[in-house]
């Protein structure tokens, strides 16, 4: 695992360059186990930065959604670097903002921690509630050692781990300036097994499962604005003219708004699992990105966020292209 | 009103009975627990700590329909609150209640909201104490409120291990617990003074606070102050921490029209924390950056809201920490809020 | 399955390219092929103009089933249009599947503006089709809010 | 304009087109009823001059700036209601046709099903056409120049009448002379002119004429841009002969070590050519070319000691490093006249074209009876087999005359089995002129004919027909079924039909009247323009009654064959059609340009690049534009390149680019209107 003495001082390096505005990394949460991010502007700051299995936030979504004020006549606009830490799922999301041209590969100075799987934080808090003190997590060959209120427990790292690291293909980032640990191997695969067994259900259950679900969203938009493939600057489905979708929330809307949302992500979704992470409602979300992630590995043979110099999915075809679909 | 006893056998009885209303209990959809309105008791999960969206939207729901229209008809055909007939909210906790209460004085302010009060009217609220605070982040004990509160319910529960103390506060609660009489048995007198102490070991419990003086007068100082900027660095500016605050109750309100010139007008839950909720026609936007978001949602909480109806807009319920995705902590802003200089 | 009753007159909305398939269906109109008058027709320059939310859309207003209908791959006027059209609606078409929406309900197809009788099959293929799975009930916006 | 919307909405009865099936009156009722409609009226025929004025006056009376015609379909008539628009003071494009005619009343027989659908139709018109946008029609420089791809009769014709008009013309031509097949006839019908007696002053004229630049043994490879200003790039392929010193003398050809050992494509590979050679005689331009494949120096390397040509040629013109050259120009209008192709009879293998010596096909009888042909003229017994060796001082017997010819009618045209169910309109009439030569060069020779139906519809046709018969030559209706070999006879098995007789017919000689298919390489000048095919896959025209000349595209052209069977007079005729329709945008030096192109909401673009990847007309590009005091990067569409396809606004995730006319706020309307039940 990282040492965090080591990253610090990259970080302080870093930071320190005239070229770097901010440094965006991880720092201990308010209670609990909890990490959140960190948004490091002066080398003074640099002592609060941390890397855990607890740091579950993508934090590549920061780049575009930082809100640029009107530049005061006269001024010239802060363009220098913005450094950033990015796990393996989270590099992928850097490559494709860049495979879409939302920034420059020199714009972003990249700071990358090959990872060993993060934790589930409500697997954590259901198994250990009421934490109020800071508490630590810490990898240790295959458990999770959580130091909490002067106890030390051990748990598997199976039944910590968030699900998308059981699925993970790519823990050693993509893209990076400078790696803050030794890479780790590929450690586990995709095959796809749960969306293969909802594919399977009749049209009635699908929609059973689905209306269940979708009846529960209150839109609150979390999914969109953690995502950091959604980084338009006004979100077509907030328009009003035309309204592709109406503001009411109810199961018709919902399954609007969600359709448009993972279809919108078809081809560019990195599986870094935030949205279904950050949902108050426990909507399944992964499980609607992946499966057009399924179905564009199959039938187009692409995967997101994996090579910048890609075309984009939808903006590109092939001759012999299934089509048997098609009358 | 003398207290009453509900044994924990006759739960599914007293709820069958009220089933006769609209019976609105927490429940389970998936793993989340939910307010939902339940025909059969079986449905309700009262082993729970808090709901995550809470009980508000019964009384005000996410998207309510104001009244409808057609092309060509002079006469708008409203819509009659009257017609969701009397509602029980069974098992809510007292945080939600005491939120209830708070956000009653808005809407009976300069203007009777009818939908709300009419639909408060309509709802009586049994309320069931927390012996356990539902999470770590619970403090709603700094603003005076207790996990035993009764303040805004008409009827409070407490679990005394197999029977529930039933203690009627209003009269909507007497007029309910006289319907339920069939299932309620006399309460021994010293079952009242039993309570009393959980409730005072039950405010023990709870572990965060904050010292909420002098914050209402200090925040305006603080316009221009470093915190705000700091403290929103991470916020993605998303609804959670407004939608599911139970004192929060700002709405926006829109027509929808078809084609055929067939229409609605709806009212549905807004947040301060989007952007285009103070987005001008002309594209200005007074409150450009999720800082200046956050320094209104707080100061609006903590000194708007009580300089105009002299109560805190906060119940301490927690649920903005819990489930803020990126640890936006409000404690730890008011912390920062008592300390800025 | 949803309920079959035989009376059910499926309502579909149909996008057409403008040059091949509505061209194709207007062959239909002068050669005088009679078909069932379920699918309404929007024209659009392209099958690539067809953005699959319009599907979404289409159903979540009240259609049974929407039609796009293109020109052959390799005619197409603006050279890629029906390329692009064909993996959008592959990738909607199936997702909509995984949602429950049946697959009879979304449905593609080349007519070139020389295939009136092609456009006839079509039709009856895609009302029969939409007939087979009934009305659609999943997420419509009338049933709900009014 | 683009004010409170105010609509007229007209219904069309079309005669009983419409009103037959659809319930007029109670569509113009609904009508009237849609929000903004301020008018709505019906008329018998809505094209018509005062069903037009119904419109100016009410744009006059009630101030309409938005127009909907609910009558036929908008390919038809919405260039003409466009111009009523603009004579009544309106932008043309706030007008919105809504399709109960061939989309309706004709292929719906139940009067309420058709009435209650024409509803929904004009419904969905009234909401587009309420958020319809003035747009301002663009125009574009025209070159005042044309490419005619194709040098037959059709593409010289075309060439000629574009540049006596005073334009440049470029016209490229694949073989190495221009001509094309009715270069090889002998005589024409119905009046027996000599074809190369007609054609051949046109060729010259073509290689003469100042405007002409001709382009022989040349390939269009890539053609960009749009009506007006399309960017062409040719490939002049090397013939190994600097054009300027060829004389036409002919040594080369005599002395190459290949000479008749290759069969020469223009005879049908009866006559044969060297390496070196000249087509035929007439050949325009009169210069030789080297045939890569065959000539031995370029394709082993060596030709004995020294290629003989070489040596043989006083003006010094062979250069075996002569490269193709790619010629590169701008032109504003395109002539596709790239002719056809005869049937390969082989797909009739019961008639064993290229088993028996003497089965030829009508094209190859055309060269036997040609006097520029390989046999001078003279019809004689083939023997396509090897070459016997002819041993020194031998005399090769004189070739026989042939007693009996007889010719088989629609081989390859009129039959499902091989896919062309059409009539290729020629084969009748150049039969019965073949077997008149044939009578008249073999007196006593015996003609037959057997015929499903003679054709004979055009202009002094049937006179012919009359006079053919008069003089001889039989006619037996029949479809024949089989030929095989009896003796040195070939034997025609078929029944007349008329007699309901089965025979037995020997001849000495077969010739298949073949039709007229398709080129095999017209796929070529498909990707190339993006031309469709019809179901017959010739060239599709835009409309077949109204447009016979023009594309799908702006500024393209077809004439002759390429885009369907026809004769000499028809090609003519469609080629001079052609020349006036191209010459039309060329004259005025202004094109109005596809007014319906993609705009950039720059606000919204977060500049992904999206529409710029799917453009097919790489349209849009990225530019760098200052936000609120950040350098951002948005979309910005060349009006001029976008041809208005709408591949862009599907792509666009966020909305911000939309297609005028299409966008997404005025189809959604639509999907309401016809989507709600």
């Amino acid at each position: 695992m990282v040492e965090v003495e080591k990253l610090r001082e990259i970080a302080r390096e870093v930071i320190s360059r005239d070229d770097v505005r901010q440094l965006i990394g991880y720092r201990q949460g308010t209670y609990g186990f909890r990490a959140r991010p960190a948004f490091i502007t002066s080398p003074e700051e640099v002592d609060q930065l941390i890397f855990s299995p607890a740091c579950v936030n993508n934090l590549a979504t920061y780049l575009t959604l930082e809100e640029k004020l009107p530049v005061p006549r006269g001024q010239e606009p802060d363009l220098r670097k913005v450094a950033v830490m990015v796990k393996g799922c989270d590099s992928r999301a850097l490559v494709q903002q860049m495979e879409e041209k939302a920034y420059e590969r020199d714009r972003i100075v990249v700071l990358g921690i090959p990872c060993t799987g993060v934790v589930d934080m409500d697997k954590v808090e259901e198994r250990f509630p009421n934490v109020l003190s800071r508490g630590e997590i810490a990898l240790e060959g295959d458990k999770f050692i959580l130091s909490f209120d002067g106890r030390r427990e051990e748990v598997p790292k199976e039944e910590l781990l968030a699900d998308k690291c059981k699925r993970c293909r790519y823990p050693t980032p993509l893209v990076y300036d400078q790696l803050l640990d030794q890479e780790v191997a590929r450690f586990a695969d995709d095959d796809y097994s749960d969306i293969v067994e909802l594919e399977k259900r009749s049209a009635e259950e699908k929609w059973a499962y689905w209306e269940e679900k979708f009846s529960r969203c209150i839109r609150c938009y979390s999914c969109r604005n953690v995502c950091p493939m959604c980084y338009c600057e006004d979100c077509v489905l907030d328009r009003l003219n035309p309204q592709w979708m109406r503001r009411s929330v109810d199961l018709s809307e919902n399954t609007a708004y969600h359709i448009a949302r993972a279809y919108h992500l078809a081809g560019r979704c990195i599986q870094c699992g935030e949205c279904q992470r950050v949902c108050p409602v426990e909507i399944p979300l992964m499980e609607l990105n992946r499966k057009f992630y399924k179905d564009v590995e199959e039938l187009y043979d692409y995967e997101p966020g994996t090579d910048a110099e890609a075309p984009p999915l939808l903006a590109t075809f092939k001759v012999d292209d299934r089509e048997d679909f098609i009358l | 009103m003398a207290a009453k006893k509900l044994s924990k056998e006759k739960v599914q009885e007293a709820l069958q009975e009220l089933t006769k209303f609209r019976l609105i209990a927490p429940a389970k959809s998936d793993e989340v627990v939910i307010f939902k309105q339940i025909t059969d008791p079986g449905e309700a999960f009262l082993d729970y700590g808090n709901s995550t969206v809470p009980p508000k939207k019964v009384v005000f729901p996410q998207t309510e329909t104001l009244f409808r229209f057609q092309r060509g008809n002079p006469e708008l055909r409203e819509k009659n609150v009257e017609e969701e007939g009397t509602t029980v909210i069974f098992g809510l906790r007292p945080c939600d209640a005491r939120a209830m209460s708070i956000v009653d004085r808005l809407f009976s302010w300069d203007f009777e909201d009818p939908y709300y009060l009419k639909r408060r009217e309509l709802t009586t609220l049994v309320g069931l104490a927390c012996n356990e605070p539902p999470s770590i982040n619970c403090f709603c004990t700094s603003l005076g409120g207790s996990p035993f509160g009764k303040e805004g319910l008409d009827i409070l529960l407490t679990d005394m291990g197999d029977h529930y103390l039933v203690q009627a506060l209003t009269e909507k609660g007497e007029k309910l617990q006289d319907i339920l009489s069939a299932h309620l048995e006399d309460a021994p007198a010293e079952e009242e003074k039993k309570a009393e102490e959980m409730a005072a070991q039950a405010e023990g419990k709870i572990a965060r606070s904050i010292n909420t003086e002098g914050i209402p007068e200090k925040l305006p100082t603080l316009w221009e102050h470093e915190l705000w900027k700091k403290a929103s660095a991470a916020c993605l500016g998303c609804g959670i921490c407004t939608f599911l605050c139970p004192t929060c109750h700002c709405f926006d309100i829109q027509d929808e029209v078809e084609e055929m010139g067939e229409g609605r007008r709806a009212r549905m839950w807004d947040s301060c924390m989007f952007s285009e909720y103070t987005l001008h026609a002309s594209g200005h936007n007074p409150r450009p950056t999720r800082r200046e978001r956050t320094r209104n949602r707080i100061s609006h909480k903590y000194s708007y809201y009580p300089k105009r109806f002299e109560v805190i807009a906060c119940v301490g319920c927690g649920r903005c920490i819990n489930l803020c995705p990126v640890n936006i902590d409000i404690l730890e802003i008011l912390e920062q809020v008592v300390d800025a200089s | 399955m949803a309920e079959k009753n035989s009376d059910f007159e499926p309502n579909i909305v149909a996008f057409l390219c403008n040059w091949c398939s509505y061209a194709g269906a207007d062959l239909a109109g002068t050669s005088r092929i009679q078909y069932p008058p379920n699918v309404r027709v929007i024209r659009v320059m392209c099958s690539g103009r067809v953005n699959p939310l319009f599907v979404m859309n289409a159903l979540q207003q009240g259609a049974d089933g929407v039609l796009i209908s293109g020109c052959h791959p390799g005619d197409c006027h603006y050279m890629q249009g029906n390329y692009y059209a064909r993996r959008r609606f592959m990738l909607m078409r199936n997702f909509l599947e995984y949602l429950g929406v049946e697959p009879e309900r979304v449905r593609m197809s080349w007519v070139s503006a020389s295939e009136g009788a092609k456009w006839k099959e079509v039709i009856e293929e895609v009302v029969n089709g939409v007939k087979s799975v009934g009305p659609m009930n999943k997420f419509q916006r009338r049933q709900l809010n009014w | 304009m683009n004010g409170k919307p105010k609509i007229g909405v007209y219904v069309c009865h079309c005669g009983t087109n419409i009103a037959g099936v659809v319930n007029v009156e109670e569509v113009v009722q609904f009508a009237s009823t849609l929000p903004d409609v301020v008018v709505a009226r019906n008329y018998s025929y809505m094209c018509s001059d005062p069903g037009q004025a119904l419109i100016t006056d009410d744009i006059e009376k009630f101030g309409l700036n938005r127009v909907v015609v609910a009558s036929c379909s908008p390919r038809m008539h919405e260039p003409t209601f466009r111009k009523t628009l603009l004579s009544g003071g309106l932008n043309p494009y706030f007008l919105e046709m809504a399709n109960i005619r061939e989309q309706c009343s004709w292929v719906h027989e139940d009067p309420i099903a058709a009435t209650e659908k024409a509803k929904r139709i004009v419904e969905a018109a009234v909401v587009k056409a309420r958020r319809l946008e003035a747009l301002d029609v663009k125009e574009v420089d025209v070159e005042p120049a044309c490419l005619i791809i194709g040098a037959g009769i059709a593409g010289i014709q075309a060439a000629l009448d574009i540049a006596d008009a005073g334009f440049k013309v470029y016209l490229v031509e694949k073989s190495p002379t221009v001509g094309g097949h009715m270069a090889q006839l002998d005589k024409t019908f119905p009046t027996l002119d000599c074809s190369a007696c007609i054609l051949t002053p046109k060729m010259v004229d073509v290689a003469n004429h100042p405007n002409i630049e001709l382009m022989t043994y040349s390939q269009v490879e890539e053609i960009s841009g749009y009506i007006g200003n399309f960017e062409v790039k040719v490939r002049k392929k090397s013939r190994f002969v600097d054009m300027d010193k060829c004389t036409g003398c002919g040594a080369c050809a005599e002395v190459c070590r290949m000479a008749g050992r290759i069969p020469n494509e223009f005879d049908e590979g009866i006559g044969m050519r060297g390496a070196i050679y000249l087509p035929f005689p007439q050949a325009v331009p009169a210069k030789y070319t080297i045939d890569k494949e065959n000539c031995l120096f370029l394709s082993k390397g060596k030709c004995g000691e020294s290629p003989k040509c070489k040596e043989a040629c006083q003006a010094d013109a062979i250069n075996f490093d002569l490269q193709d050259e790619i010629v590169e120009f701008k032109v504003g209008t395109i002539i596709v006249a790239t002719g056809y192709d005869v049937f390969d009879a082989r797909k009739k293998p019961e008639y064993a074209y290229g088993v028996y010596d003497n089965v030829l096909t009508a094209l190859e009888f055309e060269r036997l009876v040609n006097a520029s042909g390989p046999t001078g003229g003279k019809i004689v017994m083939l023997e396509r087999g090897k070459k016997k060796k002819k041993k020194e001082g031998e005399e090769a017997e004189a070739p026989r005359v042939p007693k009996s010819i007889t010719f088989i009618q629609c081989v390859g045209s009129r039959d499902k089995s091989v896919g062309n169910e059409y009539c290729s309109r020629v084969c009748c009439m150049y039969t019965a002129k073949l077997a008149h030569l044939a009578k008249d060069k073999i007196p006593d020779c015996e003609v037959t004919i057997f015929y499903m139906d003679v054709r004979a519809f055009g202009k002094g046709f049937e006179e012919f027909y009359d006079r053919v018969r008069r003089e001889g030559v039989r006619y037996i209706r029949g479809n024949p079924s089989e030929i095989f070999r009896r003796g040195d006879k070939l034997v025609v098995k078929a029944e007349d039909t008329l007699t309901a007789t089965p025979l037995e017919h020997e001849t000495d000689m077969v010739v298949l009247s073949v039709g007229l298919v398709p080129r095999s390489d017209n796929r070529e000048i498909i990707d190339l323009l993006k031309l469709s095919q019809s179901s017959d896959l010739f060239y599709l025209e835009a409309h077949p009654k109204l447009r016979p000349v023009d594309t799908a595209s702006d500024g393209i052209f077809l004439a002759g064959v390429c885009q369907g069977p026809k004769d000499i007079p028809d090609a003519v005729a469609q080629a001079k059609g052609a020349a006036s329709a191209a010459m039309i945008p060329m004259a005025s030096g202004k094109v109005k340009v596809e007014a319906q192109t993609s705009v950039v909401n720059e606000a919204t673009c977060r500049g992904c690049g999206f529409c710029v990847a799917v453009c097919p007309y790489t349209a849009i590009e990225l530019v760098e534009v200052n936000r609120n005091g950040w350098p951002v990067k948005v979309a910005r569409v060349n009006e001029a390149l976008c041809k208005g396809c709408g591949a862009c606004a599907a792509a666009c995730l966020s909305g911000s680019i939309q297609q005028r006319s299409f966008k997404d706020i005025q189809i959604l309307p639509q999907i309401q209107a016809l989507g709600v039940k």
